[in-house]
């Protein structure tokens, strides 16, 4: 096999841009959730830098290395990139010391992103957890958006978090929850003065919502346990694994499917996914 | 080399030089001397010395407390065989023994305190620089780091 | 195209190549051969098949340094280390090693998302193979698809003649370094004798695996017992993956402080606890029996998926040096039984 | 050494028949020559493929700790025995878990020795008294047993057994005169001979940790290599990141360690690793007159103080 000289010299998919942080927000009650919204330093970048819900990036914090974050922010909505983080690790709670103004480094987008061609034309159960809703709100803002709207069918999300502290985008819900084309079921384990929605598992209010298989697709996003009670549910009203799609976290480094660490299967969470429906994920080790 | 200073790092127990804290003010250290305060003399993690070394550290200073007189009962001496292990193996490895030094002052002499400090400083510059282990990266921007 | 070198000659061609590359070779280092860079010809060890550590070091080196960051008055600097400054010449690849650097190709040097530190030293290499005359009996590269004298992913192949090596270039690389005087005319005599030596190597060698009928095997074995017992006695130490020339995983970490230092990356292991250990506690291969399968599953299912070919070249390095005598053949071999 | 198969096999059959145990842990045919693999006996028909012989060379005791809350038996040598001891004085091990079945141990041969002593690749290997026979492709030969032993083992100072529920065998009469002699040989150097040394060889480390996980004293949960907050170590293969962990890993087994060498025959790149524990196990004999896993009750010494006792604060 020869190996002759490439016409266009390839570009170093390791180098991070550089993005200055805009704006902090705290999340939740607890502090452990923050939204970082992050700018573009240079204007090429901006500028070259388009991605679909459900891909993530590798937001560098010098000294303390790279991590995986989904883009919580929809491509329609014009501004900075959003990235919610939960403060568990060495680079997160750096991450969640630096504030306005800093520069951090990104590299992305990376990943598959939703299906949204499938899931044209079809209605749309958007399921989640917890503080795994990032992208879960980037594909629901993008879907609701008015340009994108009448692409798709029904729109239904169901949203649990343990106490109504601990909702994100508290804003982006309510703004949500007022529109006639969307249905939204927010829920939180048990009840609490002053909390007039749902109250159980979000496995129990999917069978109370109990939204139809017939023409949707669910994509479900959440903590394991959630994921495993929640599935028979929608089993159960008729879903199909092809119809359920889900967004995968596993530790990765490289994002580009080189050093190995997220491998599932015959795929790389972050090349071949982090998107799986059901149906791919059949068959192999439950190694998420 | 001329302008070369030694470094020393010194863990200095919290509890040790109390009643003396003046010192601070008696006397200024030279900057390349680092005084790390530490709950107990005795608690120092062996990680930490070597972590110094590895980080340019020439002499490596331990103060705790007068015999009798730890606040945790005897941490000092729970120390001592630490540090004699640390210390005999370290210069197995190649270090100048004289290089990680363990004293135990009273909670007011501050003055002594200095002197020790001026010791360890005189007998490392006589040593020179430490080499005998391995330094970490310098933490200047190398484009290259070569691999033999 | 086919020549011919003495070998009285050979140290003579190496040490004139020797200003031109940058050399890597089988050498000793302490007790025993590794494949390191050497600075003379005389360091080569001729006669070792099967190095202690691969040559993959030489386009994947454990420790790299990708880029260095600054972060000054102007903003954030960064110095990328991917450029390749000489040329390289391996010297001595066996053939399952080559089948390797195959397989790490295809990961790494790719059209979208170009690993450039990789490729580029692999574009700035010439590869010089050997054919193994007498292989070991941990060898197994026939039973994986590989051969004695494969010569895929070479750019010149040598064949040990007894006085002289046969030549051939494969890649214009390889033409380049076969026009050197030193190598003469060969006969059809001496392409005879290397058939011959080819015959007689592959007499010592396994049968080919039947290895759709393997990957067909894990596929059902995905929850079974098996790997419990295959993990008992695994102490979880990184020696067969890291020693393995296929094993291409990485950790990425930074070196430095907030305002400057090195994006390093190093090589990392699927059988360490800690490797897909996420911050918040949650492992999703908890225990040895999730990596042990890993490992196996990586090597014998998955790449054929990815690649349609295997991620064991059938080397036997993890096979000689497993501390706890672990014998990947032998597990293979059980993986029909178990099913 | 052959001779305790059988009776190993015995007593293996008889516990897991009675149920009394529910492993039986210890070596089975290797599948190289002068290999052995560990094994794990769990039925009474395991039994069978039980083997005692020179190349039984891991220490099992690192397999107990997978076995915690259940009742396990180990086949042990001295050396294991002595980790045993050691793990049950730092509470790692309760004794009524581990049933010993001590084994008198003549030493295990070094696998890397003979191999650098033959013209080619050993094909097979078998003890004949106190003689190896090797035998390759064109070659056989004979070596004597004492010349090809592992360091550690040449040192020993506990060839039998200190605890154990079933001893096969008799005691073998001790051989060793010196066991720090490889320690002194380095002592004995220059400082800068000492700081060379050590640095040619932690430079061939390629941090794949057969060392620490051979080990049966590297039980800590999270090893202090892997620690991201503080970062100890150097992450690297840099001269600073393998010394670290080298230091780092022998300091750590200060008063832990029992000499057996596990560490250095786990090592793929043939690192001297005994030297570096060696030397802590020497001063502390020498020190404080402490032998790590010999006594059931005794403290590890790290943990203890005499007030008058030497070496006193420098300075």
């Amino acid at each position: 096999m020869t190996r002759t000289k490439k016409a266009a010299k390839p570009s170093n998919p390791y180098l991070p841009m550089p993005m200055r942080i805009e704006r902090t927000h705290v999340e939740t009650d607890d502090n452990m959730l923050k939204t970082f919204e992050l700018t573009f330093v240079r204007e090429e970048d901006a500028s070259r830098f388009a991605f679909v819900p459900g891909q993530f990036c590798e937001i560098s914090v010098f000294g303390k290395g790279e991590a995986p974050f989904g883009i919580a922010s929809s491509p329609t909505e014009p501004g900075p990139l959003k990235f919610t983080v939960n403060k568990a690790g060495v680079l997160t709670s750096a991450l969640h010391a630096m504030g306005e103004g800093e520069l951090l480094g990104l590299r992305g987008p990376l990943g598959n992103g939703y299906p949204l061609q499938t899931f044209e034309g079809h209605n749309v159960v958007v399921i989640g957890g917890g503080f795994a809703f990032t992208t879960l709100r980037s594909l629901t803002e993008y879907m609701l958006d008015k340009r994108n709207r009448a692409r798709f069918g029904e729109i239904s999300v169901i949203y649990g978090a343990r106490t109504p502290g601990l909702l994100l985008y508290k804003e982006q819900l309510a703004a949500w929850e007022q529109r006639a084309d969307a249905h939204v079921h927010l829920t939180i384990d048990a009840a609490v003065p002053g909390w007039d929605k749902l109250v159980g598992f979000v496995p129990d209010v999917v069978a109370r919502v109990a939204p139809s298989a017939k023409n949707a697709y669910a994509v479900i996003c959440g903590p394991p346990v959630m994921i495993k009670f929640t599935l028979p549910k929608l089993t159960a009203l008729g879903f199909q694994p092809q119809q359920i799609y889900t967004s995968l976290e596993r530790r990765m480094k490289c994002g580009i499917g080189k050093c190995g660490r997220c491998n599932i299967g015959p795929y790389f969470v972050c090349k071949d996914g982090p998107v799986f429906s059901y149906a791919q994920l059949a068959g192999l080790p439950q190694e998420y | 080399m001329s302008d070369w200073q030694p470094k020393i790092v010194v863990f200095l127990c919290q509890w040790s030089l109390k009643a003396d804290r003046e010192w601070e003010q008696r006397f200024e250290l030279p900057p390349h001397v680092r005084v790390v305060e530490v709950p107990c003399s005795g608690r120092v993690n062996p990680l930490l010395v070597v972590s110094a070394l590895q980080r340019g550290a020439d002499g490596v200073l331990v103060v705790g407390c007068e015999p009798g007189h730890c606040h945790y009962k005897n941490g000092n001496y729970l120390g001592r065989r630490k540090y004699a292990t640390l210390g005999s193996f370290l210069q197995y490895l190649g270090l100048e023994k004289e290089r990680l030094q363990v004293t135990l002052l009273d909670e007011t002499e501050g003055s002594r305190f200095h002197v020790v400090v001026q010791n360890l400083l005189d007998k490392v510059r006589s040593l020179g620089p430490a080499d005998a282990l391995a330094v970490r990266q310098p933490m200047a921007c190398v484009s290259q780091m070569e691999r033999e | 195209m086919r020549k011919k070198i003495d070998k009285a000659q050979i140290n003579t061609l190496l040490a004139a190549l020797l200003k031109d590359y940058e050399l890597y070779a089988p050498a000793r280092e302490a007790g025993y051969v590794t494949f390191r860079q050497i600075r003379s010809p005389e360091e080569i060890v001729w006669d070792c098949l099967v190095t202690r550590e691969p040559p993959k070091d030489v386009f994947l080196p454990q420790t790299e340094v990708l880029f260095s960051y600054t972060r000054g008055p102007n903003g954030l600097e960064l110095v990328s280390n991917e450029k390749v400054q000489r040329e390289r010449l391996v010297w001595g690849m066996r053939p399952c090693d080559a089948q390797a650097l195959l397989v790490q190709d295809v990961v790494f040097d790719t059209s979208k998302d170009c690993d450039v530190y990789f490729a580029n030293k692999r574009a700035m290499t010439t590869v010089v193979g050997i054919g193994c005359n007498q292989p070991l009996s941990t060898c197994f590269c026939t039973a994986v698809g590989g051969g004695p004298f494969r010569k895929d992913g070479f750019d010149l192949f040598l064949t040990d003649l007894g006085e002289a090596y046969l030549a051939e270039a494969l890649t214009e690389k390889g033409e380049r370094l076969l026009a050197s005087p030193f190598f003469h005319a060969s006969s059809k005599a001496d392409e005879k004798a290397a058939r011959a030596l080819e015959k007689a190597a592959l007499a010592h060698l396994p049968e080919a695996m039947d290895v759709k009928t393997i990957q067909q095997h894990l596929d059902q074995l995905i929850t079974s017992p098996f790997w419990d017992e295959v993990q008992a006695s695994c102490i979880g130490c990184g020696v067969c993956t890291l020693l393995c020339p296929v094993c291409h995983c990485f950790d990425i970490v930074d070196e430095g402080t907030a305002a400057c230092g090195q994006r390093v990356r190093n090589w990392d292991t699927c059988q360490y606890c800690v490797y897909t250990l996420e911050a918040s506690g949650h492992n999703p291969r908890p225990s040895g029996r999730e990596r042990v399968r890993q490992r196996l599953m990586h090597k014998f299912d998955y790449y054929l998926v990815t690649q349609g070919k295997l991620g064991c070249v059938g080397c036997g390095r993890c096979v000689q040096l497993c501390p706890v005598n672990l014998d990947i053949r032998q597990i293979v071999n059980e993986i029909g039984a178990a099913t | 050494m052959r001779q305790y198969t059988e009776a190993m096999r015995k007593e293996a059959k008889r516990l897991l028949a009675e149920g009394s145990v529910q492993v039986v842990i210890g070596f089975a045919e290797g599948t190289l020559p002068m290999r052995a693999a560990p094994f794990f006996a769990r039925k009474p028909e395991d039994a069978e493929r039980l083997i005692w012989g020179p190349f039984c060379e891991n220490n099992l005791a690192r397999y107990l700790r997978e076995y915690k809350g259940k009742k396990a038996a180990i086949v042990a040598k001295g050396c294991d025995t002595r980790s045993i001891v050691a793990l049950m004085a730092e509470h790692q091990l309760p004794r009524d878990q581990v049933y010993i079945i001590g084994v008198p141990c003549e030493g295990m041969i070094d696998r890397r020795i003979v191999a650098r002593r033959v013209p080619g690749e050993v094909l097979a290997a078998r003890e004949e008294g106190a003689e190896l026979e090797v035998e390759g492709q064109d070659f056989a030969l004979r070596l004597p047993r004492s010349e090809v032993l592992y360091r550690s083992c040449s040192a020993c100072l506990h060839p039998n057994p200190v605890l154990s529920d079933v001893l096969l065998g008799e005691p073998v009469e001790l051989w060793s005169q010196d066991p720090y002699v490889y320690v002194r040989e380095v002592e004995n150097k220059s400082p800068e001979e000492r700081a060379a040394y050590f640095s040619a060889e932690a430079s061939r480390c390629i941090r794949c940790y057969a060392c620490r996980q051979a080990c049966p004293m590297c039980y800590c949960e999270e090893c202090f290599v892997d620690h991201t907050s503080p970062r100890w170590i150097e992450s690297g293969v840099t001269p600073a990141g393998l010394q670290g962990w080298q230091i780092g890993r022998a300091y750590h087994l200060t008063g832990r360690c029992v000499d057996c060498g596990a560490c250095e025959r786990a090592c793929p790149e043939e690192i001297d690793l005994v030297y570096l524990n060696g030397k802590l196990n020497k001063d502390l004999r020498e020190l404080y007159g402490f032998e790590t896993g010999v006594k059931l009750d005794e403290l590890p010494p790290l943990a203890v103080f005499l007030p008058d006792e030497g070496p006193d604060f420098g300075i």
